[in-house]
C-alpha cells in the first residue's frame, strides 16, 4: 500500500517536536557558562557518555528508582517508557526486515501494519510481529494502570498525585489514546487484511464478526496518527517534555554540570526534566501542616511556567527530604534556592555597618569555637561545650561570645546570597586573622556555610559532634554509659545537608543506649523549625514538630538527642519529650561518671542525671 | 459643640475681680508692639466706666521675660515684684490690675509660693527692706486687665456704638480668641473659665455680638515661648507654632483674632507677614491676612474709638477689612499720619489690596 | 522669598491623617501574625545585628504603623535574618517574613524612590 | 432569728442577702433606686466572653423573687445607731430597723468624665463614655456621628479618671482595660470598616481570658493599640475630633482625627459609699473606698464590729470578684452571728 494522507498529522507532529527540541535544547546549552561548556567537550567522548546511556536505560526506560519505591508504580512507568521504546525499536526492525531496507521512513515503521497486506511469512517476520503484539499489550497494561492510578493513587503507595493543567490534560489524553487506538487500528486492519499476529489477528477476527469493520479502518488509523500528532504538539506545554529533556539532563549531569546560584540553561533543563510524578509529595512534611501546594513538583511547575509566587517559593523547609526520592535525581533544594535568589535579588542588604569595626580583634589561637546565634539561646549547650573544652584542656577562642555577625546561612536559605556574602567576607577575615587550624561549630546551620561557602584554607571546620568524637577517640574524654534510651534526631543541615550521620551516632552509642529508628539519616525528619521557610506560621510548625515527636515517642526513649540548637528549641517547646543536644548528653555522662566514682549514687538503677533546661 | 457643657465648665471657674480702685502695672513690650492699647484701657476704665485706676511711673518690669529665659533668679524676681507691691501699698491700693499676661502669671506664681512657703515671703520682705527700705502688703485681688474688661463687658456693650456684627450681612463676626498661656494654664482657678475653655475673651465677644470660634488648636501657644523667639536660631519654632494655629483656624474663616497677652497678638500678627514672605501663604480670604486685635482695641472699636488713635496702624496685618465689616468710618489718609497730620511712611504689609 | 535667617520647622508630630497605609496593609495581609506585636522588645534585646549597630526590631513595627517609610527602609536593611528574635517572641510572630516582606514591598511604596 | 440589714441592692447586696437567707437568717435589703441590680442594669454585655448582662441580672432578680428576704427600694439610710450588739437603723422614709449585723454593699460610682475637661465630654458632640456606649449597645440604636455619618475612625482612651493624680484618683479601676478591649471588638463587629485605636498607658489583662481577648482584638479585629495618654481632644469644623498623644514607643507626638472618642471611665467610691462610711462610722481609705481590716483574710471586715463589707465599696471589682466577695461576706456575717449567739 502507498502512503496515504493520514500519515501527515503524525509526520508534521514529529517534525514539529523534533525542531522544537533541537532549538530549545540548543538555547539551553548555549546559555551554559564557559566552564560548563568545556565540561561537555572534555567529557563527551569519554566513558561518561556510556555511563549516561546506561543510566538513561536504567532510569528513563526501566525506572529502577521508582521500582525500588513501589513495584506496581515502577511497572507502570516501565511498561509505558520501556514498552513504547521497544515498540519503536522493534517496529523499525520489523519494517526494515519486511521492506528489506535499512532506511525505512518513520511513518512506515509506525503505521507498519497498514502497509502490509498479509501476515508475515518468514520466521523472523512472524517472531517480530508477535513480539510487536506482545509489546503493545505490555504498554496497554501500563496505560490501564495509569487510568487506575488517576482514580486511586493509594494503590501505588502514594498518598497524593499531582493536579493537572490544560496542556497536560491534552497530552495525557492523547498519550492514553495512542496505544488503544493503535491496537484497534491494527486489529481492524488484521480483520480485513489478515495481516495480524497472535493477538491482533484474533481480536480483528472477532471484531469482524461483530462490526462492519470496513467502515472503521481508515478513521482508526487517522485517529491513531492524530493522537500521536496531538501528543507531539502538546508536548512542549506539557510535563511530557521530561521524556526528551531528562536524556539531556543525564548526559550533562554525568559531565559534572550542577545547578548554580543563578538561573541558567541547566536549571531550566532540570525544571523541564520534572515528570511531575508526584513522588516528592509523599515525603514532604508540609503535608502534616496541611500545606499542599508548595511542594517541589508544584514549585518546579510554576518556575517552568514563570508564575511562581513568593508565597509558594518560600513556603518550604528546604529540609531536602524530597530530594533522595526524586526518580529523576533533580537538585530540588538548589533549584528552589536559585529561584529564591532570583526573586529577592532586588533587595539584598550591604551591611555597611560591619566596616565600623565594633567587633573585637581576633586573638591568635589554634581552635576557634563558634556557637552560632541560636546557641546563645540554649545556654546548656554553651555551658557543656565550655566544660568539655576545659576538661580536654583545649585552648580556644570563643569567637561569637559577643558582638559577632551572623554566619550568613539564614540569608542564603532565603535567597539573599549577595547579602550573605558580606557577612561571610566579614567573618572570614576575622577567622583567618586568628591563624586557627580548627573551627568548631555548635550550630549545623553555621557549619554548612562555613564548610561550603567560606573558603578557609588550612582550617578544618567541624561540627561539635565531629569534634567531640575526635576528642573521645584521642582518649581526651572520659567515657561513661548513661543507662537511658536515646533517639537521635538528625538536623537537616547536618545530616542531608552536610552528610554527618555517623559521628553523632558513634558518640551516642558510646555514652547512651541509642535506639535506631525507621526514619533516620537520609530519611530523617525536619523538626519544623527550619529557617528556610519564612512563610510557615507558628502553629503549622508546631503541627510538623508534633507529628515527628509522636513518631519518636513510639520508640519510648528517655530523651531525644539532637545536634542543633534550633531543633532543640523547636522540640523543647512541646514538652512531650526531654530534648538535649549531644554536647549536653556527653557532658552529663562525664559528670555522672565523676559522681559515681565519688560513690554518691546509692540506687544505681535510677540515673541521677539532671539536665539544664 | 455643646454650649451647656461649656457653661458648666465656666461656672466651675469663676474668679473674684475687684470692683474698683486698681493699681495698674504696665507691660514692658506692649508699649512697643501695640502702644495705644494700654492707653485705651485706661480711657475706657476712667472715662466710660468711671473707675479709679492709678499707675505709678516708678514701677518697673516684673523681669518675667528674664526669669523665663533663665537669666533672672527666683529670689530676684520675687524682690522686684515685692517692690511693685510696695508701690501699690504706698499709694494705698489693694487691688492690682496687670496689663501683661507674663506678669500676671508671675504675680500669681509668687503669691501662691508665699502662701505655700511663708518663709519665702519673710525672706523677700527682708530683701526688699534691705535693698530699698520699702515695705509691702500682698495684694488682695490680682486681676488681669482683661478680667476687668470682662467684668464690665455688659456696661461696655451698653455704652457701645458698634457691635461685632458684619453690618452688611447682619451676621455675627467670627472671632478667634487666643488666651496667653500664663493666664490660666498654670493656675486654672486664676482665670475666668479655667484653662481648657477660658471664658474671659469669649465672654466679651459674646456680650458684644460676635461669635466665638472654637478651633482644634485653640489651646496651642502662639509660639513666643521666650527663648523660642529671643534667640534667632530658634525662631523657626516660634513661626511653626503660629502657623499650626493659623492652619487650624483657617477653615472657620475667622474675621479677626483677639488676644489678651502682650506677645500673642504680636506674633500672631507679625508671623502672618513672615509666613507670607517665606511661603507666599496667607490665611484670610483673597490673599489677605487675619487681623489681630488686642482686647482693648476690640473694646475700643465697640465703643467707637478712632482706630488710628488706638494705634491700629501699627499692625502688620491690615485691619481695614475688619473695620469695613463693622461699618467703622476711618480716613485711610490719616493711617500713617502723626499727631500733626504728617505722613510717617508705609510699612510692608500682608497683601490686602493696599 | 525673603531670608529671615530661620524657616518654618517641620513638625516632629506623627500626623496619622497623612498616613499612607498601603505598605502596612500589604505586609499585614501577607503576614497577619505581625498584628499581634506587643512591643515588648524581646526581639531587640536578643538581636544579633543590634550587637553590632543600633538596630531596633520592635521599632520596625512602629515605623511601619506610623508610615515612616524612609527611615524604615534604611533601618530594615540592617537585619541579618538570623532568626534569633523568632525564638524569643512571646506572640510567635513570623518576624523574618515581615522583614523580607518589608524589604520587598518598600521598593514599591517608598516615596523617596518612586 | 437574727436580722441583717444590707445597704445596697447591687450584685454584692443581692448575693450576700441570698447567701445569708440560705443560712437561715432574716435579711432586709435597702436599695436607694427604684429597682435592684445596681450599675449592672445599665450595661449590655460582660467581658471577657460577651455574656449578655440579663443572664446575670435575671438570675439575681430570680434569687430575690424566690428567696425570702425583704427589699426596701427607693430607700436610703439616714442613720445607724449601735446599742451593744444591736444596730438601730433609721431610713429615709422614717422606718426604724433593728439589726444584729449590717453589710455595707454600697458599690461604686462611675467617674464623671466632665472632670477631664481637656477631653471635652458633654462639650464636644462626639465624645462619649464607656457607659454611654453600653447604653447604645443596649438600645440597639445605630451608631452615627455628624450628619448621620457612620464613624470611620474611633479612639478609646484608657484610664480616664483612674491612675490620674489630676482626677484625684491614684488607683487602677481594674475593669476599664478589658472593657475597652471588649467594646472595641463590639464596635468593630458593628462597624467592620472602621479603624479602631486604643490609647493606653498599660494594658492590665490580669483576669481569666483577658489576655486572650486582647490578642483576639489585635489578630481578628485589627484593633490598634497605641501606648500613650491622650493629652487633649479638640473638635474640628466637621465635628470630628483632633486628638493628641505621645506615641511613647516611638517617642514622638502623634495626632489623629477621629469621628468618635470613647472615654473608658473608672470607678470611684461615690456618694453612697461615703454616706455609709459616715453613718456606720467605718473608715475610708485615701481612695475613698472603705477600709478593710486587712487585704487578705479579712477583706469583708470593717473597722466596726458587726458591720461587714461586700463588693466594690471596698475597691474596684469585676462582676465575678464582686460575687465572690459578697459570698465571703455572708460567710463572715454567719460566723459572727454564731459567735454572738
Amino acid at each position: 500500500m502507498e502512503p496515504t494522507t493520514f500519515i501527515w498529522p503524525f509526520t508534521i507532529g514529529l517534525l514539529f517536536i523534533s525542531c522544537f527540541l533541537v532549538i530549545i535544547v540548543g538555547i539551553w546549552i548555549s546559555s551554559l557558562s564557559r566552564i560548563d561548556k568545556s565540561r561537555i567537550w572534555h567529557n563527551i567522548f569519554t566513558r561518561k557518555s556510556l555511563e549516561s546511556l546506561r543510566e538513561i536505560f536504567m532510569e528513563s526506560l526501566l525506572h529502577r528508582k521508582i521500582f525500588r519505591k513501589n513495584a506496581v508504580l515502577g511497572y507502570m512507568h516501565m511498561s509505558l517508557a520501556f514498552g513504547w521504546f521497544l515498540l519503536i525499536v522493534v517496529g523499525h526492525i520489523d519494517a526494515c526486515n519486511h521492506f528489506q531496507s535499512l532506511s525505512v521512513p518513520a511513518y512506515k515503521a509506525i503505521f507498519f501494519r497498514f502497509y502490509i497486506s498479509e501476515a508475515a511469512t518468514t520466521l523472523s517476520g512472524k517472531i517480530l510481529a508477535a513480539s510487536m503484539d506482545l509489546l503493545l499489550v505490555f504498554v496497554l497494561s501500563g496505560v490501564m494502570l495509569a487510568y487506575f492510578k488517576r482514580l486511586n493513587s493509594r494503590l501505588f503507595g502514594m498518598k497524593k498525585t499531582t493536579q493537572l493543567k490544560i496542556g497536560d490534560r491534552i497530552a495525557l489524553s492523547s498519550l492514553w489514546l495512542i496505544f488503544p487506538l493503535r491496537f484497534l487500528a491494527e486489529s481492524v486492519s488484521a480483520g480485513i487484511h489478515h495481516n495480524g499476529s497472535i493477538i491482533s489477528q484474533p481480536t480483528g477476527n472477532m471484531l469482524a464478526t461483530l462490526l462492519p469493520i470496513h467502515l472503521f479502518e481508515m478513521p482508526l488509523w487517522w485517529a491513531y496518527s492524530g493522537s500521536l500528532a496531538l501528543f507531539f504538539m502538546a508536548m512542549p506545554v506539557s510535563r511530557y517534555m521530561h521524556i526528551p529533556v531528562e536524556v539531556v539532563l543525564i548526559f550533562l549531569r554525568n559531565y559534572g554540570i550542577r545547578v548554580k546560584k543563578r538561573i541558567s540553561g541547566f536549571s531550566r533543563i532540570q525544571v523541564y526534566s520534572c515528570s511531575r510524578c508526584g513522588i516528592c509529595l509523599d515525603s514532604c512534611q508540609m503535608n502534616h501542616a496541611a500545606i499542599k501546594d508548595t511542594q517541589s513538583v508544584y514549585v518546579l511547575k510554576h518556575i517552568r511556567n514563570r508564575n511562581i509566587t513568593d508565597e509558594k517559593l518560600f513556603n518550604c523547609l528546604l529540609c531536602g527530604r524530597c530530594q533522595p526520592d526524586c526518580p529523576v535525581g533533580l537538585e530540588l533544594n538548589d533549584l528552589r534556592i536559585t529561584q529564591r535568589i532570583e526573586s529577592t535579588k532586588e533587595y539584598n542588604s550591604s551591611y555597611e555597618y560591619l566596616k565600623n569595626g565594633k567587633v573585637a580583634v581576633s586573638p591568635q589561637t589554634e581552635v576557634i569555637y563558634f556557637a552560632g546565634c541560636m546557641t546563645h539561646l540554649t545556654p546548656a549547650i554553651l555551658k557543656s561545650m565550655k566544660e568539655i573544652f576545659a576538661l580536654a584542656k583545649v585552648k580556644y577562642w570563643f569567637m561569637d561570645e559577643d558582638k559577632t555577625a551572623c554566619c550568613g546561612r539564614p540569608l542564603m536559605q532565603v535567597g539573599q546570597y549577595e547579602a550573605a556574602k558580606k557577612l561571610i567576607e566579614h567573618n572570614r577575615e576575622r577567622i583567618l586573622a586568628s591563624g586557627a587550624k580548627k573551627l568548631v561549630v555548635s550550630c549545623p546551620i553555621c557549619y554548612k556555610v562555613f564548610n561550603e561557602d567560606y573558603a578557609l584554607p588550612g582550617i578544618k571546620v567541624q561540627h561539635h559532634s565531629e569534634y567531640l568524637l575526635e576528642l573521645m577517640a584521642e582518649n581526651r574524654l572520659p567515657i561513661h554509659k548513661l543507662p537511658m534510651r536515646v533517639v537521635y534526631h538528625d538536623p537537616c543541615e547536618l545530616g542531608r545537608g552536610s552528610g554527618i550521620y555517623h559521628q553523632p551516632r558513634l558518640l551516642l552509642d558510646e555514652y547512651t543506649e541509642l535506639v535506631p529508628m525507621k526514619n533516620e539519616k537520609e530519611a530523617s525528619y525536619c523538626c519544623g523549625g527550619s529557617l528556610a521557610n519564612i512563610k510557615i506560621q507558628m502553629n503549622e510548625r508546631n503541627q510538623i514538630r508534633d507529628n515527628v515527636l509522636d513518631e519518636y515517642l513510639g520508640y519510648q526513649p528517655d530523651i531525644l538527642a539532637t545536634a542543633c540548637p534550633l531543633c532543640k528549641k523547636t522540640f523543647a517547646k512541646s514538652n512531650k519529650l526531654p530534648v538535649h543536644d549531644i554536647a549536653e548528653v556527653i557532658y552529663m555522662a562525664i559528670q555522672q561518671k565523676n559522681i559515681s566514682i565519688a560513690g554518691e549514687i546509692k540506687d544505681e538503677k535510677v540515673p541521677k542525671v539532671e539536665f539544664w533546661r | 459643640m455643646k454650649k451647656e457643657g461649656k457653661i458648666q465648665v465656666w461656672q466651675d471657674y469663676q474668679k473674684e475681680i475687684a470692683d474698683d480702685h486698681y493699681f495698674y502695672v504696665r507691660s514692658c513690650i506692649r508699649q512697643n508692639f501695640f502702644p495705644g492699647s494700654e492707653q485705651t484701657f485706661l480711657k475706657i476704665l476712667r472715662k466710660e466706666l468711671g473707675k479709679d485706676i492709678y499707675e505709678n511711673p516708678h514701677h518697673t518690669s516684673c523681669s518675667g521675660i528674664g526669669y523665663h529665659s533663665d537669666i533672672v533668679p527666683f529670689d530676684t524676681i520675687q524682690t522686684i515684684v515685692a517692690r511693685q507691691f510696695a508701690l501699690m501699698t504706698e499709694a494705698g491700693y489693694q487691688n492690682i490690675a496687670v496689663s501683661c499676661i507674663t506678669s500676671f502669671g508671675i504675680y500669681n506664681e509668687i503669691i501662691e509660693t508665699w502662701k505655700e512657703y511663708p518663709a519665702e515671703l519673710e525672706k523677700v520682705r527682708n530683701f526688699l527692706k534691705k535693698a530699698t527700705g520699702r515695705e509691702f502688703e500682698v495684694p488682695q485681688n490680682v486681676a488681669h486687665a482683661s478680667d476687668i474688661v470682662y467684668k464690665f463687658r455688659e456696661d461696655i456693650a451698653t455704652h457701645g456704638k458698634f457691635r461685632l456684627i458684619n453690618h452688611k450681612t447682619g451676621k455675627p463676626l467670627k472671632v478667634v480668641e487666643h488666651i496667653g498661656c500664663h493666664y490660666s494654664k498654670m493656675f486654672p482657678c486664676k482665670g475666668v473659665g479655667g484653662a481648657e475653655f477660658p471664658y474671659v475673651l469669649a465672654g466679651m465677644i459674646e456680650a458684644w455680638g460676635g461669635e466665638v470660634i472654637d478651633y482644634p488648636e485653640r489651646r496651642h501657644c502662639c509660639g513666643f515661648g521666650f527663648r523660642q523667639y529671643l534667640i534667632m536660631s530658634n525662631r523657626g519654632y516660634s513661626v511653626s507654632n503660629s502657623r499650626k494655629k493659623f492652619e487650624s483656624m483657617e477653615p472657620y474663616k475667622p474675621d479677626f483674632i483677639v488676644s489678651n497677652c502682650p506677645g500673642c497678638p504680636m506674633f500672631l500678627d507679625r508671623w502672618q507677614y513672615v509666613i507670607e514672605e517665606m511661603e507666599g501663604k496667607t490665611f484670610g480670604p483673597d490673599g489677605q491676612g487675619i487681623p489681630v486685635l488686642t482686647y482693648e482695641e476690640m473694646a475700643g472699636l465697640v465703643l467707637g474709638y478712632n482706630p488710628w488713635d488706638m494705634g491700629m496702624q501699627m499692625h502688620q496685618t491690615n485691619v481695614e477689612p475688619l473695620l469695613d465689616k463693622m461699618g467703622i468710618q476711618y480716613d485711610p489718609e490719616l493711617k500713617y499720619a502723626n499727631k500733626e497730620g504728617k505722613q510717617i511712611g508705609h510699612p510692608t504689609m500682608v497683601r490686602c489690596g493696599c | 522669598m525673603k531670608d529671615f535667617g530661620y524657616t518654618v520647622i517641620k513638625q516632629r508630630t506623627i500626623d496619622y491623617d497623612q498616613f499612607d497605609g498601603r505598605l502596612l496593609n500589604e505586609v499585614l495581609q501577607m503576614e497577619p501574625s505581625f498584628k499581634v506585636c506587643l512591643s515588648c522588645g524581646g526581639c531587640t534585646a536578643t538581636c544579633s545585628a543590634n550587637d553590632l549597630v543600633s538596630f531596633n526590631v520592635r521599632r520596625m513595627n512602629l515605623l511601619l504603623r506610623r508610615g515612616e517609610t524612609v527611615e524604615l527602609e534604611s533601618e530594615i536593611k540592617k537585619c541579618m535574618l538570623c532568626g534569633k528574635c523568632m525564638l524569643v517572641c512571646p506572640r510567635g510572630i513570623n518576624i523574618r517574613n515581615v522583614i523580607m516582606l518589608i524589604k520587598k514591598s518598600i521598593l514599591k511604596y517608598n516615596p523617596v524612590k518612586s | 432569728m437574727k436580722h441583717i440589714v444590707i445597704i445596697g441592692g447591687g450584685i454584692a447586696g443581692i448575693e450576700t442577702a441570698s447567701a445569708l437567707t440560705d443560712a437561715g437568717h432574716w435579711v432586709t435589703l435597702i436599695e436607694k433606686d427604684a429597682q435592684i441590680g445596681g450599675k449592672l442594669n445599665n450595661w449590655s454585655n460582660l467581658f471577657p466572653n460577651f455574656t449578655p448582662v440579663e443572664k446575670i441580672t435575671d438570675e439575681l432578680k430570680e434569687k430575690c423573687r424566690r428567696k425570702d428576704f425583704s427589699i426596701l427600694t427607693n430607700t436610703e439610710v439616714n442613720s445607724v445607731l449601735r446599742n451593744k450588739d444591736k444596730f438601730s437603723i433609721n431610713t429615709s422614709d422614717n422606718q426604724q430597723l433593728e439589726a444584729d449585723a449590717i453589710v455595707v454593699a454600697t458599690g461604686y460610682e462611675l467617674f464623671d468624665a466632665r472632670r477631664k475637661e481637656e477631653y471635652g465630654y458633654k462639650i464636644y458632640d462626639h465624645v462619649i463614655t464607656s457607659a454611654d456606649l453600653e447604653q447604645l449597645f443596649k438600645s440597639g440604636e445605630k451608631l452615627t456621628v455628624a450628619a448621620g455619618k457612620i464613624p470611620k475612625r474611633i479612639a478609646f482612651v484608657h484610664c480616664v479618671g483612674s491612675r490620674d493624680e489630676k482626677s484625684g484618683n491614684h488607683y487602677c479601676s481594674k475593669v476599664c482595660c478589658i472593657t475597652g478591649v471588649k467594646q472595641a471588638i463590639e464596635l468593630k463587629k458593628h462597624l467592620p470598616d472602621a479603624e479602631i485605636f486604643c490609647f493606653y498607658m498599660d494594658l492590665r489583662m490580669y483576669g481569666k481570658h483577658f489576655e486572650e481577648l486582647y490578642r483576639e482584638a489585635q489578630e481578628k479585629y485589627d484593633i490598634q493599640f497605641i501606648r500613650g495618654r491622650l493629652s487633649e481632644a479638640s473638635e474640628k469644623i466637621d465635628k470630628s475630633l483632633l486628638i493628641k498623644a505621645e506615641d511613647t514607643l516611638s517617642g514622638r507626638p502623634l495626632k489623629m482625627n477621629v469621628d468618635l472618642l470613647v472615654l473608658l471611665i473608672g470607678m470611684e467610691a461615690g456618694k453612697g459609699t461615703a454616706a455609709a462610711a459616715t453613718s456606720c462610722s467605718i473608715g475610708c481609705e485615701e481612695s475613698g473606698f472603705l477600709q478593710t481590716a486587712d487585704s487578705f483574710l479579712q477583706s469583708n471586715i470593717s473597722m466596726q464590729d458587726g458591720i461587714f463589707l461586700a463588693g466594690s465599696c471596698t475597691a474596684p471589682m469585676t462582676v465575678n470578684d464582686t460575687v465572690l466577695h459578697a459570698r465571703s461576706a455572708a460567710q463572715e456575717v454567719n460566723n459572727y452571728l454564731q459567735k454572738t449567739r
